[in-house]
């Protein structure tokens, strides 16, 4: 019964990080060819927030113990807020010097 | 080839890279990256270096550590002694 | 086996591939934020050299506060002298021809002396063994940086110093910083006290684990970078008192401690029995609070005094 | 030992006391001064009378502990140190274009005499990289203080001067990567002349070289010791430059296996016979003062690095007493020359070599002490550049295979009065004499004269000085 629920685990926990792995993968492409710079941070910060969210929870059901799942969660919890942060900045500091770019 | 020899190897690659920029380069902030990069391979020489025992060499991480202080507080200076410069020299034309 | 060499390789590729981006590619702006990817990757072979204590120095110096100093830098560069005069065409790369090949024979002769060295060992190590008990602290790191080698440490806390008062005499680095816009105010208030937390708690887990003064005073550092940039943390002008004794303290107090460890008679920076370890923390903190503002001044430079 | 810890300290803790209390009073920087020099003083007599001591900082054991070792020609530096340092403090503090008031000067210098004897003191390889860069970034921080003119020579050598280190830091790492220690004394038992350590030295060398602005790696020095305030460039050209030669020396003469040292000095040599050559070139044909007196400075330190390299090949300890003579007389001679010209062109109101014209009539001792000071680097007798430039050709003129030695020599003196005699012979044309813009200042001459007096003075005592100095190196 637990050799089966260990494999079951595992193959959970490979597929959330190749997913993960994935939406990092498509978020730095979408960095490199997107047209402007509000495409770029749509992908730049899908890549993160998916991404990351994807790999986390996969080393998660990996962890051999709880105060590893809250460092986790603590690295989860800050790097969505400085994303957030920083590409509200970005954006707004495009949009303040810039003239918008499609809608008026 | 052992993992020490290896990084031994890259440290030296990237000295000499550093060492190429800072020698070809002309723009001061790029040659002040340049010599960052050549202290990074003195640095990964140091590391590699220390890896060699069973447990890692303290001394040698010390003395990396104090080569980073070090590496910082010079590129500071530079940084603003460049960046100074070019704005003295704009103020002129 | 294999994916070890696996993993050591894809380090090595990349991070010479960055090092030649950051050194070749044509714009400075690209350059610099390579150079930051660049000094992240080092902190990940730090880490996997089996050096965390570096891996934490470089990735909050070398990456962190390096690269805030390469974009102010390049902030107050006028656009025209960003460009590197030398990338004007490919008649370039063939007057770049004999230096390309000097650079491979030094790399070539460099490459003869390393071959013998991983079979060596080192006598230093085995007495740094041998005396760690007596060092006052646990963590061999912090017993080299503050007992064993002090001396180098003290010297290095002076030339941050040095660094400091020669960039003191020149232009502020960072153009007065606009209002922060509220959201980066929420998440600078969020995140202010969590880095003094981590900073507190690096520095008091370098006497037995990796961590210590340096990485402590670079994270408290960029904590306070941070908070000044958002015009939550008052101005620290060279005339305020304090500034000054906190950026002073670090090195005063390591002198003074030589300066009575000799007077006392058991010998320049020989701390006294049983007093290993409480002057060593005592040391640490001192220095930790002269790097993390001193570190501050040097990115944010608002030390310029103000002549009457 | 507390003597020289005591001529370390004080520097320092001036230095941060100024800081400390925003101060920038000169007068207390001279007082202290005065104290490092009686401390410095007391470290030669303590040397002299009980011999070499060492002492192991926190008094841990052999290759764990960094290595302070007092030997007779450390102290002698430290007097050397300590007296320039003062001279230039009092000059300083008296003279109208130093920047003291308005600038960090003041702890910016006792930084840099804290740091040069670190150097002196230590014997450590890594120790003596932390002090170079402490050296070198007090060095630049200085240049800087002449204001925005002198940013570009600043950071170029502030550039070189990273490179250098970290040229040197390679060897360093090699050195420790195949011997295990950074102790020089303990590296001495163990070299053996392989491939590594070859590698090793030479990237010391080099960095070094660089450092010391040693042919043919001294391109930053001229325009980065002619850019700065008077009194630095005196401090940089008589003291600075002398850092890494010192190491230098120490490397090869004690560390280094002799079989390297002998296949190594003869390119030594070489370059230092091209520096006085084309060094003393340079100086003759610049149309600036001071860049004059800076290419100069690489003229004459040829002779300490081919007294260096010939040493190294002859394992000749007497020329030991030769290099060092070169030191100190070049230093008093170089301080001298450097203030002199700082104040003939700073009154003279321009920089040119041919604004010196008649200045014999305006400015007759800044004048004449810039003569003074040129013979001995001349080599005239009976000044210290001549006892040193005879102690360096006493052991080739039995030997008629040296000749190509002595030839370079004498060529580089040949040179050396051209240079010096250009511009004695301009302030000798007092038919129509450039007016100086403002009241000469009869003091900072006289000030400048003094080290050039003792240059002189030096050959009243050679006798007693030469076999103190045979006698004092190992």
């Amino acid at each position: 019964m637990t050799a089966w629920l260990d494999l079951v685990l595992t193959l959970l926990s490979w597929s959330l990080l190749l997913c993960g792995a994935f939406f990092f993968i498509a978020g730095t492409v979408g960095l490199l060819r997107f047209p402007d710079i509000y495409c770029r941070l749509h992908a730049v910060t899908k890549a993160d927030t998916l991404g990351l969210g994807l790999l986390l929870p996969g080393l998660a059901l990996q962890a051999d113990s709880p105060d590893r799942l809250g460092t986790l969660l603590l690295v989860w919890l800050l790097v969505m807020g400085s994303g957030a942060t920083a590409c509200q900045m970005l954006a707004r500091y495009a949009r303040e010097t810039e003239a918008p770019v499609d809608d008026p | 080839m052992t993992q020490v020899l290896f990084y031994l190897i890259l440290g030296v690659a990237l000295w000499v890279l550093g060492l190429h920029g800072l020698i070809r380069l002309h723009q001061p902030i790029r040659r002040i990256i340049s010599v960052n990069i050549m202290g990074s391979g003195v640095f990964m020489v140091m590391v590699a270096l220390a890896r060699r025992s069973e447990d890692p060499d303290p001394v040698m991480h010390a003395l990396v550590v104090t080569g980073l202080v070090v590496a910082i507080s010079a590129t500071a200076f530079a940084l603003r002694l460049a960046v100074t410069g070019q704005r003295s020299e704009e103020d002129r034309e | 086996m294999i994916h070890e060499w696996l993993l050591d390789g894809s380090l090595a590729l990349l991070i010479l591939t960055l090092a030649v981006a950051v050194l070749y590619v044509r714009s400075l702006y690209a350059s610099i934020v390579l150079f930051i990817a660049f000094g992240l990757l080092l902190a990940l072979i730090w880490a996997r050299l089996g050096a965390p204590d570096l891996a934490l120095a470089e990735a909050a110096i070398g990456a962190g506060l390096t690269g805030t100093l390469l974009l102010a830098a390049l902030g107050r560069t006028p656009v025209s002298q960003r460009a590197e005069p030398a990338f004007s065409g490919a008649r370039q790369y063939v007057r770049s021809g004999p230096a390309v090949v000097l650079s491979l024979l030094i790399f070539w002769i460099l490459l003869q002396a390393v071959l013998p060295l991983p079979e060596q060992s080192s006598a230093v190590v085995r007495a740094a063994e041998q005396h760690l008990d007596a060092a006052g602290v646990a963590h061999p790191v912090t017993a080299v940086l503050l007992n064993f080698r002090a001396w180098d440490t003290l010297l290095e806390l002076l030339v941050l110093l040095l660094a400091f008062m020669a960039v003191r005499q020149l232009l502020p680095s960072l153009p007065r910083a606009p209002e922060a816009w509220p959201l980066l105010l929420g998440w600078s208030c969020l995140l202010a006290p969590l880095i003094i937390l981590i900073g507190g708690y690096l520095l008091w887990r370098g006497s037995s684990d990796p961590g210590g003064a340096f990485q402590a005073g670079a994270l408290l550092a960029a904590g306070a970078i941070l908070l000044r940039l958002t015009d939550l943390l008052p101005a620290m002008g060279w005339h305020h008192a304090w500034v000054r004794l906190l950026v002073l303290g670090g090195c005063a107090f390591f002198l003074l401690v030589g300066l009575f460890t000799h007077w006392l008679g058991a010998g320049f920076l020989a701390y006294p029995e049983g007093w290993a370890g409480p002057l060593i923390i005592l040391i640490e903190v001192a220095a930790t609070l002269s790097i993390a503002i001193t570190l501050t001044l040097l990115v944010i430079g608002e030390t310029r005094e103000v002549r009457g | 030992m507390t003597a020289a810890l005591a001529a370390l300290l004080i520097p320092l803790f001036t230095a941060l006391g100024l800081l400390l209390l925003r101060s920038r009073s000169g007068p207390l920087v001279i007082l202290t001064s005065l104290a490092t020099l009686a401390a410095a003083c007391w470290a030669l007599v303590e040397v002299t009378t009980s011999g070499p001591q060492s002492l192991h900082l926190g008094d841990w054991p052999e290759p764990l502990a960094i290595r302070f070792q007092l030997q007779p020609i450390t102290a002698l530096l430290l007097v050397f140190t300590a007296l320039i340092h003062l001279l230039v403090a009092v000059y300083a503090a008296r003279s109208r274009h130093c920047r003291t008031r308005d600038t960090d000067y003041w702890p910016l210098s006792c930084l840099l005499q804290g740091s040069l004897n670190a150097l002196w003191l230590s014997s450590d390889l890594f120790n003596w990289y932390v002090t170079l860069e402490l050296l070198g970034l007090a060095a630049v921080a200085l240049v800087a203080l002449s204001g925005r003119k002198a940013y570009g020579p600043a950071l170029n050598y502030l550039l070189l001067s990273l490179g250098a280190s970290l040229v040197y830091l390679l060897g360093v790492a090699l050195i420790y990567g195949r011997y295990g220690v950074l102790d020089i004394t303990l590296l001495a038992t163990q070299t053996e002349a392989d491939q590594s350590t070859r590698v090793a030295f030479w990237l010391m060398t080099l960095g070094l070289m660089l450092k010391a602005a040693l042919w043919p790696l001294h391109l930053w020095l001229p325009k980065a010791h002619a850019s700065a305030p008077t009194a630095v460039s005196a401090l940089l050209s008589a003291l600075v430059v002398k850092g890494p030669l010192f190491i230098l020396w120490r490397l090869w003469s004690e560390a280094a296996p002799v079989e390297l040292a002998i296949e190594t000095g003869p390119l030594l040599a070489i370059a230092g016979v091209a520096a006085l050559l084309l060094g003393g070139w340079s100086a003759l044909r610049t149309p600036w003062l001071k860049s004059l007196v800076a290419y100069s400075t690489v003229a004459q330190l040829g002779y300490a690095l081919m007294a260096l390299g010939l040493l190294m090949h002859w394992q000749l300890p007497a020329l030991d007493a030769a290099l060092w003579l070169f030191v100190l007389a070049h230093g008093l001679a170089k301080a001298s020359m450097f203030l002199a010209a700082g104040e003939l062109q700073a009154t003279l109101g321009s920089k040119r070599v041919s604004a010196l014209r008649g200045t014999t009539e305006t400015m007759p001792v800044a004048m004449f002490a810039f003569a003074v000071a040129g013979g001995s680097l001349i080599g005239l007798p009976p000044s210290g550049g001549f006892l040193a430039k005879w102690m360096l050709l006493e052991p080739m003129l039995g030997q008629s295979e040296h000749w190509p030695w002595v030839a370079g020599i004498l060529l580089g003196t040949l040179i050396s009065a051209g240079y010096v005699f250009r511009v004695v012979a301009l302030a000798f044309d007092r038919a129509d004499p450039v007016p100086p813009d403002f009241k000469p200042d009869r003091f900072a001459h006289w000030l400048a004269m003094l080290p050039a007096l003792v240059v002189w003075g030096l050959a009243l005592v050679s006798q007693p000085l030469i076999a103190w100095l045979t006698g004092a190196t190992p």
